[in-house]
């Protein structure tokens, strides 16, 4: 399994092909692609936590002339992450999509996102990514227009000319990374990195491009129709893993490769943003009238909370604190990628069954579907960070990271966006264990439960109590890095 | 690989001015384009820098020494051709 | 040839900064894909203007390579990008049509704009 | 005096670059922009050449001018009306205007600092010194299917997901009108020319510019004539036999990268002695996905019965689009 | 002799372009414009491409300019026919 890496990659690109070909087999061949992808990503991360991050320099031609892959950390954990989020989402598409012609559109395209992501994941090389990122975008595009009614298309349209822009502002960071340093390799670049005005202005495009696709408010105004109206195994994916990787590179290039770039101001300014994200986007998840038009803007508060922990962890002085800083805002984010799928796979069983999402109009389904809201209830709690939720421990650490940095003032932000989100959560509760005619019978919907039952369970359960296996990952991360 | 350079430099000034009143010359081709007011203005004058551009090719061809933009013009001069034909059977569409 | 090069950098920079105010002002697809790829164009000329190494000079063959790979990005970008505008257009025109005969028409209205309402 | 007159014709280039960018950007009509894009497109071909970068000369000709020209200029039609109108505030206006500016002088400025900071080598040593070991010549064709040929896969990867989308939404747009006898008349010439000029640029490839993507656009191009010469054309095609068309490319990329992975230990590594072989392979197969994704691409959608072998009714599908 | 045999061609097909441009800009109606663009297209490229075979010596480049040239001759050819034949069309539904 040396090469699992690759396997990752290639494993769902080629059942992507197979599903084109053979059209009628294509749940098959998803479900048994993403399958082996998922064993293939474990063992990615039980390399990296056995004997360290690695390098794999594609083709054999050395970092710079070639591209290389690397796994640390960092990027296996949310590799396997979003290898479980989408093998559980595969399960439960296959049985969301009852047109055969509407399933035979859709596995293509889904393995094709899975491709971009774990690609994604993987890359070490500038232009790399910005081809991974293009492919996850008109991949997702593709599958929020999957939905093809007016709402969806115009939300597609605007995503990928968004989308388009932002990459093209990410590489034209990287044409200036490229005239400056003459590499576009990351590790080297790392090593060649000076404070200079050419690394600022670089290192300033590539990130407003990334925090487009990011969503960090205000640049999230593309954020809510998309992932409100595409299929729900689609919004699950968009919004527990699309969002998160263009963080994840973001994260990749502040922690590791232009750290000398950064400025505690610029790190404050994204804070600040992303506690505004946090207040507002809760807010106008408070007010939606739409189950998974208040997920879409719960993504935008959540996303915001990641960004608060930027300019702690440029604060805090290197070491346990830090690392301590940097494993709550992986756990904060693993968190939320489970619980938000779990949420919108349970959102499309709703809507599936009620025939509509309006949240004033869910009484009754609490008796039609208690396991669906079951999970929504589980994924509510890591929404809005009570034990054991993996996100309590990661909202705790943000406070105490708050005082040791001497930055009190995102403890309110972090107490009102918890407010505020126990606020949306139970109102979805309330309405939906409130009266009302059952609508219809009684369906068995395991095959779409049970997968989001799971993902629940990682959100509250797992990550809750396996924090400390994290721990050691991420203080091993600290140590490579360091060296 | 005879360089352009020292022995011809004379041509190479000459054909370097080709170049330019070439490119005076796509610039007013530009001005049509600009202005149109029909289709077929537009699509004269995009035609009039594509063969404009098929000159400077070749021209280029010859003073860099690179004779690869041999195939970049005979690419163009294929498309324009292709181009053309195309218009029309859009042209019988419209009718 | 640092002049050449810089030249080029900044007509670069220069389209870029063209197809980026234009993205931002136009909100209609077709102008705004126009744009897009003018933006585009500009960042594939500064990799350009990098490369190059003077009339003798050869240049450098990775940024070539990485344009031709942006190059082929964006006409795929094109052509999904018209795609879902021609499906916006057929979707729009035959509401208008179903308006038009106004037959059966409340139903599917209610719905429609109640998905809308919140955006 | 040489460096005058270079000098002359790159400072009318970009005027004429920047003259075309601004007036297709600030166009009231999508005809007249369109058409300016295109003329764009040309130009840029030409500051390719001019900065010695024939095999982008050559991309940009097809792809850039010719077949995104040909997808836009069919687009028009799928719209009601070409005026473009701009409404935003005076206030936002002057907003984009001030920051679009002020990024121009702050990234001018980053470009200058980066040009003088650079020895001006980068990877271009490290490309020659490996040239040999590569299996081409070309050392652009050398970066795209050998040093870089992983962004080359994720590239066609691109191409097909965007295909895939077109296939997606729409039918294939309405036949047009009985095609005249002197387009007839044309194509009977013209598209063996460009099939034979695809198999060239295929071929030299390998030793000078060109390659699969420049080949793969020519080829689409023939296809294009042909499908408007002949209107009922691809009534004949097997649609199972385009599918795997479609994906042959990446099959057969993917493919050898593994059975490069079982051979030399590490995916995509071609020994050198028959990495000339292996990157002719791929580039035909790649050569032939991208000719029928741009033809699909163009022809706007579904050829008729593509979905036949999904259990048949499209009637099912009409209904899913409600749900 | 052959290179100042060859830019004298090259600048004698330079004049075509230019009064072709211009008349493209300057002439008042689409049949007048479309008659110089033709003569710019034919005349201006042929002798243009006559200066570069005199001056480019592989043999095999020589046949790629004359391919050129001639698919340059017969996009202009049929443009002007669909050009003319539009806009005599056009003129009549204007009667």
């Amino acid at each position: 399994m040396s090469n699992a890496i690759i396997w990752v990659i290639m494993i769902p690109l080629l059942g992507s092909l197979i599903s084109i070909i053979w059209s009628r087999y294509a749940s098959l061949i998803a479900i048994i692609s993403n399958l082996v992808a998922l064993v293939a990503s474990t063992a990615v991360l039980m390399r990296v936590y056995q004997s360290g991050p690695f390098l794999h320099e594609l083709g054999g031609w050395h970092a710079g002339l070639g591209i290389s892959l690397r796994a640390d950390a960092l990027s296996s954990i949310l590799l396997v992450m979003s290898m479980t989020v989408i093998s559980a989402a595969t399960f439960y598409a296959s049985a969301y999509f009852t047109d055969a012609a509407k399933r035979a559109r859709f596995w293509p395209l889904w393995l094709m996102l899975t491709v971009a992501l774990n690609a994604l994941l993987l890359s070490g090389d500038l232009f790399n990514l910005y081809v991974t990122l293009e492919l996850l975008g008109l991949s997702a595009v593709a599958l929020t227009a999957l939905s093809d009614n007016r709402a969806a298309l115009q939300a597609a349209i605007r995503y990928l000319s968004i989308g388009l822009l932002g990459s093209l502002v990410f590489l034209a960071g990287v044409a200036l990374v490229y005239a400056g340093y003459g590499t576009l390799d990351l590790a080297t670049l790392a090593s060649l990195v000076q404070a200079n005005p050419l690394s600022q202005v670089a290192f300033g495009l590539m990130t407003a491009g990334l925090l487009i696709k990011s969503a960090l408010f205000p640049l999230h105004f593309w954020l809510p129709s998309a992932h409100a109206s595409a299929p729900a195994p689609v919004s699950a994916a968009l919004s527990a893993l699309v969002v998160k990787v263009a963080v994840y590179i973001l994260l990749r290039l502040w922690v590791d490769v232009f750290d000398l770039v950064l400025t505690l101001s610029s790190t404050m300014l994204l804070g600040i943003l992303g506690a505004i994200a946090v207040i507002w986007g809760s807010w106008q998840a408070l007010q939606a009238q739409r189950l998974k038009l208040m997920a879409a803007y719960s993504t935008v508060a959540q996303i915001g909370y990641l960004f608060i922990f930027l300019p702690l962890i440029a604060a805090l002085p290197e070491g346990a604190l830090q690392d301590a800083a940097f494993t709550a805002l992986l756990l904060m984010a693993l968190t939320h990628g489970f619980a938000k799928s779990a949420f919108f796979l349970s959102a499309g069983v709703i809507q599936q069954y009620c025939g509509h999402d309006r949240i004033a109009e869910l009484g009754g389904t609490a008796r039609a579907l208690p396991l669906t809201i079951f999970v929504i209830s589980l994924s509510g709690v890591a929404l809005i960070g009570l034990p054991p939720s993996g996100s309590f421990l990661g909202k705790w650490y943000l406070i105490s990271s708050s005082f040791q940095a001497g930055q009190w003032w995102w403890i309110p932000v972090v107490l009102v966006g918890s407010v505020l989100a126990t606020a949306y959560v139970f109102r979805i509760l309330g309405h939906a264990f409130g009266p009302g005619e059952s609508i219809g019978r009684v369906l068995n919907r395991g095959r779409e439960e049970i997968p989001a039952l799971i993902l629940a369970l990682f959100a509250t359960l797992i990550l809750g109590f396996g924090s400390a296996e994290l721990w050691d990952l991420v203080a091993q991360h600290a140590e490579a890095a360091g060296n | 690989m005879i360089s352009a350079g020292a022995a011809s430099s004379i041509l190479t000034i000459a054909l370097l001015s080709a170049v330019i009143v070439l490119l005076l010359s796509l610039f007013i081709g530009l001005i049509r384009a600009w202005l149109g007011p029909s289709v077929e203005d537009r699509f004269s004058a995009v035609l009039l820098i594509g063969t404009g551009g098929v000159a400077i090719l070749m021209i280029l061809a010859i003073v860099l020494q690179i004779s690869a933009l041999y195939d970049v013009a005979l690419v163009l001069a294929l498309l324009a051709v292709v181009g053309t034909v195309a218009l029309i059977q859009s042209e019988r569409t419209h009718d | 040839m640092i002049s050449t090069q810089l030249l080029y950098a900044l007509a670069g920079v220069g389209l870029f900064a063209i197809g980026l105010r234009a993205t931002l002002l136009h909100h209609l697809l077709l102008p705004r894909l126009l744009a897009l790829n003018v933006c585009g164009a500009g960042v594939f000329l500064i990799f350009i203007a990098i490369a190059y190494a003077g009339i003798e000079g050869m240049p450098d063959p990775v940024p070539h390579a990485l344009v031709l790979t942006g190059i082929v990005v964006a006409v795929s970008a094109t052509a999904m990008a018209l795609a879902l505008g021609r499906r916006l257009e057929n979707i729009k025109s035959d509401a208008i049509k179903s308006e038009a005969t106004k037959s059966e028409t409340l139903k599917s209205a209610a719905v429609k704009p109640e998905a809308m309402n919140d955006e | 005096m040489i460096e005058i007159l270079w000098f002359m014709v790159d400072v009318m280039l970009v005027l004429l670059l920047l003259a075309l960018a601004w007036t297709t950007c600030s166009s009231r009509d999508v005809m007249r922009a369109v058409t300016l894009f295109i003329a764009m497109g040309l130009l840029l071909a030409i500051i390719w050449a001019r900065l010695k970068a024939p095999d982008l000369a050559l991309a940009e000709a097809i792809i850039g001018a010719g077949i995104s020209g040909a997808l836009l200029l069919s687009a028009i039609r799928d719209y009601p009306s070409t005026a473009i109108a701009v409404d935003r505030s005076p206030l936002m206006h002057s907003i984009i205007n001030t920051f679009t500016m002020a990024l121009t002088i702050v990234m001018s400025w980053a470009a200058w600092h980066g040009l003088n900071m650079s020895d001006g080598v980068r990877l271009s040593e490290q490309v020659a010194s490996q040239l040999a070991v590569s299996g081409v010549s070309n050392p652009v064709t050398a970066v795209l299917l050998n040093f870089r040929a992983y962004d080359t896969l994720l590239e066609l990867a691109v191409v097909l997901t965007a295909v895939l989308t077109v296939l997606i939404l729409n039918d294939k747009r309405a036949d047009s009108t009985a095609p005249g006898p002197l387009l007839q008349g044309m194509t009977r010439w013209l598209v063996p020319l460009l099939v034979v000029t695809s198999g060239y640029l295929l071929w030299v490839g390998a030793h000078a510019p060109g390659g699969a993507f420049q080949a793969g656009a020519m080829l689409a191009a023939a296809m294009i004539l042909l499908q408007l010469a002949y209107p009922s054309i691809h009534q004949g095609f097997n649609l199972y036999l385009l599918k795997i068309l479609l994906v042959i490319g990446i099959f057969i990329f993917v493919l050898t990268g593994l059975w490069m992975m079982s051979v030399n230990d590490d995916f995509l590594a071609f020994s050198p002695a028959h990495a000339g072989t292996l990157i002719l392979v791929i580039e035909t197969a790649a050569t032939i996905s991208i000719a029928a994704a741009l033809t699909l691409a163009y022809i706007g959608g579904r050829p008729t019965g593509w979905e036949a072998d999904n259990h048949g009714n499209r009637a099912m599908t009409e209904k899913g689009g409600a749900e | 002799m052959i290179d100042s045999l060859a830019v004298l061609a090259v600048f004698f097909g330079l004049f075509f372009f230019l009064s072709g441009s211009i008349g493209l800009l300057r002439l008042p109606d689409v049949f007048s414009r479309l008659h110089a663009l033709a003569k710019a297209d034919n005349i201006g490229l042929a002798f243009v491409a006559l200066g570069v075979i005199l001056l480019e010596p592989g043999l095999l480049n020589d046949i790629k300019v004359v391919i050129i040239w001639l698919l340059v001759m017969a996009a202009s050819a049929v443009s002007s026919h669909l050009v003319a034949r539009r806009a005599l069309r056009k003129e009549r539904d204007d009667d």
